[in-house]
């Protein structure tokens, strides 16, 4: 289900009264919270990357992270899942499954296993297709060989990649196509069962025609799935996403239902924004 | 709280392997820095005996030429312990060491990255490596049937001394200074290289003036790097040098280095003494001037950073 | 089953096995050998003798294994005086080396080495006097022309200071006086090796090391002959010393034997250029008194 | 046409440079090989040397060696793979790290015969472990830890950092992602670095005189328990290396063939050295077309 979403030209949109900020309330309606954040702030040494970041992302929907390059989208998404717990400090509380997922008492390695990441460039391991997949989970658990198959053929069926390599899950994955691996580190992800997927600009690094099947793949996964996704492609996160968030200069300044954002937006910056006249 | 909350609060396996982990390596860095520091302090101490135990003046070491521990001096009721003529013959074929391979190794690291870069990988890199691979009695035994009758036929003399010396440590340590600079010239930005040819330089003027510039630091980093390892060499140079305790007075007279001397005699000595703490006192020497070494190469690189 | 597992399965198996084999072996070691090694070290020179007569020793002697080292003779001397070792090889008295107690040490000599001056075959001597050798290593000549040979420089060439070598050769070559400082080299061969190719040099080694390629002096008229050695006429020689700490033990003793016995006298000590001690018609004592047998 | 010139003339002189110092190592090699490969022969390498009598070989001093770069290997890697991983994976830049670096980079250029005097005071006579191969093994090793562990080190920060990302994200921990993503893709290079570093180590000589010792006991092929004194695998027994006996040969050798012997452990030891190097390079490539490949 795309969303038929044509972008126009906005500027028609702006009134006088506009607001300077704009969150949709999620937990008015009967919306199921996945995740959600308070008072996020992220900090790489001095430098204030990020600042009021507060959003809540509905169960089994796509949200699309969108903004300028340095907006700080792309470092809203990595401490969802406290991937930038190494290079910065990030305070504020990122709630998930009614706990406070940013302390110290939390193992970070068990809470990636529910909410797992994307990158932007494909990065499969230095192992076959097959050993890919099944690594992460034999790394903590007991599973049969016949357990495994099935896993891997799920998951590769569910990254649409499983026509393409059933025949070979033992050769290499460097020597997959940018598609076709980065379509495996979505399978790869997607064998753990997360509850929630992560994206960073997953298809900027791929061709037109590689990129469309991993749209394909993404909107095909979310009825199982709460998926975030990072865009610098307006058009991909108007095809895709329910929900749309617009950063600047390390805020959230619009958060919508994407089709609003894309057809009427309410704060005059996102107007800009979308409109190509910054970005 | 259900399942997945509480596993979210406990330790999970990945985290105890990951403590596990970190202490079994940090562990076997600390091994090293245990042995390193072991080292350091054993040679210190049996070197520092010298002036504490043996009362033994560091002026008169450091600057004294006449080398004869079992000697003592009849004046001073010393021995004769001036280090100078070995201090002064290290040093002195480290540097005429490095300043011979310096031309050579930066012409063949330019021959491997700017000039013929696929030949030069091809045929260069292995001839690098394996120069570094031959070992220091291979080389010893090169210089004592090559060099020093060719120095010999050549200048007159026995053909001993710090000439020979300076051939055969040029050779030992050119694969050093070579690889390094190759390591260099490479990490200099191809754009660098670029916009130079763009505005119509040759190459050799794009060499000159924009990748040398550029790699300065680097390359300073690799000859001090040279003269480390030239500094420490043993076996090869006692092999060659000559081995006399005297104040070097032309290239082919022959001298010694602290190494040499410190080989030589170290068996022939008997633990304890004055003459086998002034050996040690030599060991301290060369073991301060690697940590000296090391020293330069960081504030060149520092230096380099700031530009 | 897990990859994990399996892994931690292979380690502990071989773990195991390797355990057990080489509990195996320990459990089925020769015993007869594992009880009596002899461990000798010092120096350089007398380290192809003892280690020929040790392997000979063992052939006879099943399980009694003999270890010897190199080190140099200080070396030898402070581990046999700290009693790390069972014997001290050394080229000199123990008395003579500095920072050694002679005192606990007992000397056994075992063989007696004739040292020559080794001379480059373009000078054109081939006697010399102890007069012209003090002349010579204490700088006072410095062409050969001075002393009637041809007109070449002096090449002095030393072994390092301390080997025994050098101070049998300062004691009785230049009747105690000291060498000045010159090229030195720390190993018999390669003094030959330099002599015979660097023009006007002059330097000395054991009898063992002369050969054609150099021109072994005679020193006051005397040839540097093992029977002019054994009759007490050529004066620069020395005992080869092997000592112990104390009195050795019956094993120990049992092999210092077997070193200094007919056989090994008369066929090892002879092929490694040693004099034999039962030749010896004189002895010398640690004061340089000569006595008549 | 000043500029034109100079350009000619520069890339001449490279040239001329590259040349003269691809000449000497030819030159270096073809001396050894042409002076040393007459004298070899399956006596030369299989029978024990002999004091003063021709007709000695290198046998035993082979098998010390390769057996005393082994024992060095064990030791020294997964010390040098250790810290390693903590220099590159876990350790932050700070004072810690600096001091451990000029630490690592001070014993690299250590002098090998400093090496071998503190060996030889601590662990073959304090200690009593004697001329033995275990106290050379552990002197190699001090002589061996920095450059592996520089190499190691330099191996693993060649794999990009999304592979670590990659790891993190699926929940892995830094320990399980460098041990099983990380450590098998920087193999091959390891792999290298590893070879190359042996050929060092088998031609070291002066850091062994003082531990492994400069004599060769005869050795019973047929008896391998290592607890027997005159089994080859016994790792208290004194054993000269290849380069010790050359060494020694040209200091003290006073067989009557001692040229011929000392050239053929020579050309011996060159070649083992440059079959290290070869097969380092072959391997490593190997390693990764298999990793990379179908």
């Amino acid at each position: 289900m795309v969303n038929n979403i044509e972008l126009k030209p906005a500027s028609e949109f702006i009134t006088e009264n506009m607001p300077e900020r704009y969150i949709y309330d999620l937990s008015a309606g009967d919306h199921e919270i996945a995740i959600s954040t308070k008072d996020l702030q992220v900090s790489y040494g001095q430098n204030l990357a990020l600042s009021e970041g507060d959003l809540s992302f509905e169960r089994y929907k796509i949200t699309s992270l969108i903004g300028a390059s340095g907006s700080g989208k792309s470092t809203f998404l990595r401490s969802l899942n406290r991937m930038n717990d190494s290079v910065a400090t990030v305070k504020g509380n990122i709630m998930y499954r009614g706990v406070d997922i940013n302390t110290k008492a939390i193992d970070v390695y068990e809470m990636r296993r529910h909410i797992g990441m994307v990158f932007q460039r494909p990065n499969p391991f230095a192992k076959s297709i097959y050993n890919n997949i099944t690594f992460a989970l034999t790394q903590r658990g007991q599973y049969t060989k016949q357990e495994l198959d099935e896993i891997v053929e799920t998951s590769l069926k569910q990254a649409a990649l499983w026509d393409q390599v059933k025949d070979e899950l033992d050769k290499s994955a460097l020597a997959l196509s940018g598609g076709q691996a980065q379509r495996l580190v979505i399978a790869r992800a997607l064998a753990l069962k997360p509850d929630i997927l992560l994206l960073d600009e997953p298809s900027s690094a791929l061709d037109p025609i590689s990129s469309a099947q991993v749209e394909d793949t993404l909107l095909k996964l979310k009825d199982q799935y709460t998926i975030i996704i990072v865009t610098h492609n307006m058009q991909q996160a108007a095809r895709i996403s329910d929900y749309t968030a617009f950063f600047h200069m390390g805020k959230v300044i619009e958060y919508d239902l994407t089709r609003k954002i894309f057809t009427r937006p309410k704060v005059a910056l996102t107007n800009d924004y979308i409109s190509g006249n910054f970005g | 709280m259900d399942n997945i909350t509480q596993k979210l609060m406990q330790k999970s396996e990945s985290t105890k392997k990951d403590s596990l982990g970190r202490a079994v390596s940090l562990a076997a860095l600390s091994l090293i820095v245990i042995v390193v520091i072991s080292i350091f302090a054993f040679v210190m101490s049996r070197g520092l005996s010298t002036f504490f135990h043996d009362g033994v003046h560091v002026k008169d070491f450091l600057f004294g030429s006449t080398w004869n521990p079992s000697v003592v001096n009849p004046q001073t009721k010393q021995p004769y312990i001036g280090a100078l003529p070995m201090i002064f013959g290290s040093f002195l074929v480290t540097f005429l060491a490095a300043i011979v391979a310096t031309p050579f190794a930066i012409g063949t690291s330019l021959f491997m990255t700017e000039i013929a870069q696929k030949r030069g990988t091809k045929i260069m890199q292995p001839i690098i490596e394996l120069l570094v691979g031959i070992p220091s009695v291979v080389y010893g035994f090169i210089g004592l049937t090559v060099v020093v009758p060719f120095i010999r036929s050549v200048f007159g003399g026995s053909g001993f001394g710090i000439l020979s010396g300076t051939i055969v440590l040029f050779v030992m340590v050119l694969p050093t200074i070579t690889s390094m600079t190759v390591d260099t010239l490479k990490s200099v930005p191809r754009h660098y290289r670029e916009s130079a040819l763009a505005i119509g330089a040759t190459r050799w003027q794009m060499i000159y003036k924009v990748v040398l510039r550029a790699a300065t630091p680097g390359i300073l980093t690799a000859i001090v790097f040279g003269m480390a390892r030239a500094f420490g060499e043993a076996l090869a140079v006692q092999m060659v040098i000559g081995n006399a305790a005297l104040m070097p007075h032309n290239l082919t007279s022959p001298a010694s280095t602290l190494t040499s001397i410190l080989t030589m005699g170290i068996g022939n000595t008997v633990m304890g003494s004055l003459q086998n703490d002034v050996l040690w006192t030599l060991a301290m020497i060369l073991l301060l001037m690697s940590l000296v070494f090391n020293l330069v190469v960081r504030a060149i690189g520092r230096r380099g950073e700031m530009k | 089953m897990s990859k994990s597992h399996r892994g931690t399965i292979i380690i502990t198996i071989v773990a195991v096995s390797i355990a057990a084999a080489l509990g195996t072996a320990y459990a089925t070691r020769d015993k007869s050998t594992s009880g009596t090694s002899i461990t000798a070290v010092g120096s350089t020179a007398l380290q192809p003798f003892v280690e020929a007569a040790g392997e000979e020793y063992a052939k006879i002697n099943l399980g009694t294994f003999v270890n010897v080292q190199g080190g140099g003779t200080g070396t030898g001397l402070s581990q046999v005086s700290q009693g790390a070792v069972d014997l001290g090889n050394s080229d000199v008295f123990a008395e003579e080396k500095e920072g050694i107690n002679a005192k606990r040490l007992v000397d056994h000599q075992v063989a007696v080495v004739g040292i020559a001056p080794l001379l480059n075959k373009d000078i054109g001597l081939k006697d010399l006097s102890t007069a012209q050798l003090q002349a010579i290593f204490t700088g006072k000549v410095t062409n050969w022309q001075q002393i009637g040979g041809k007109n070449k420089k002096i090449v002095i060439i030393n072994r390092a200071a301390g080997s025994g070598t050098r101070a049998t050769f300062e004691k009785w070559g230049l009747l105690g006086k000291q060498s000045i400082e010159a090229q030195e080299q720390d190993s018999s061969g390669m003094v030959r090796s330099i002599v015979a190719t660097t023009p006007g040099a002059i330097s000395y080694a054991a009898f063992g090391y002369i050969d054609d390629t150099i021109v072994a002096a005679s020193v006051n008229h005397v040839s540097p002959l093992n029977k002019n050695v054994a009759s007490g006429m050529y004066p620069i020689w020395s005992y080869e010393h092997v000592y112990t700490k104390g009195k050795p033990t019956p094993t120990v003793a049992k092999f210092l034997n077997y070193l200094t016995s007919k056989e090994i006298q008369s066929t090892l000590v002879p092929k490694l250029g040693y004099i034999s001690i039962h030749d010896m018609q004189v002895t010398r004592e640690l004061n340089g008194n000569i006595i008549k047998k | 046409m000043n500029a034109k010139r100079a350009d000619k003339i520069a890339t001449g002189v490279i040239y001329a440079i590259s040349g003269i110092v691809a000449l000497i190592l030819i030159a270096m090699l073809a001396f050894i090989l042409i002076r040393g490969v007459p004298n070899l022969s399956w006596h030369f390498l299989t029978s024990p040397a002999r004091a003063f009598e021709a007709g000695g070989g290198i046998g035993i001093q082979l098998f010390n060696s390769f057996y005393l770069l082994i024992l060095a290997m064990i030791i020294s890697f997964p010390i040098a793979l250790g810290a390693a991983i903590y220099l590159n994976e876990y350790s932050k830049k700070g004072k810690f790290t600096t001091v451990v670096r000029t630490a690592i980079e001070i014993l690299s250029s250590l002098p090998s015969v400093v090496v071998g005097l503190f060996g030889f005071l601590i662990f073959v006579v304090q200690f009593h472990l004697g001329f033995s191969i275990l106290s050379g093994a552990i002197a190699l090793t001090f002589f061996n830890l920095p450059l592996l562990t520089r190499s190691i080190e330099t191996s693993l920060a060649q794999i990009p950092n999304l592979q670590r990302e990659a790891g993190s994200a699926l929940g892995l921990s830094r320990w399980e992602t460098v041990i099983h993503i990380i450590l098998p893709a920087a193999v091959p290079s390891i792999v290298t670095g590893v070879v190359l570093s042996a050929g060092r180590v088998f031609g070291e000589a002066a850091a062994l005189i003082y531990t492994a010792g400069q004599s060769a006991p005869a050795l019973n092929f047929a008896d391998w328990n290592p607890f027997n004194i005159s089994s080859p695998l016994n790792p208290m027994r004194p054993a000269e290396t290849l380069a010790v006996h050359i060494w020694k040969i040209n200091s003290e050798g006073i067989m009557p063939d001692a040229n011929a012997v000392s050239a053929g452990a020579s050309a011996v030891l060159i070649i083992v050295v440059l079959l290290f190097n070869l097969s380092a390079r072959k391997i490593g490539a190997q390693l990764y077309k298999k990793l990379t490949s179908a």
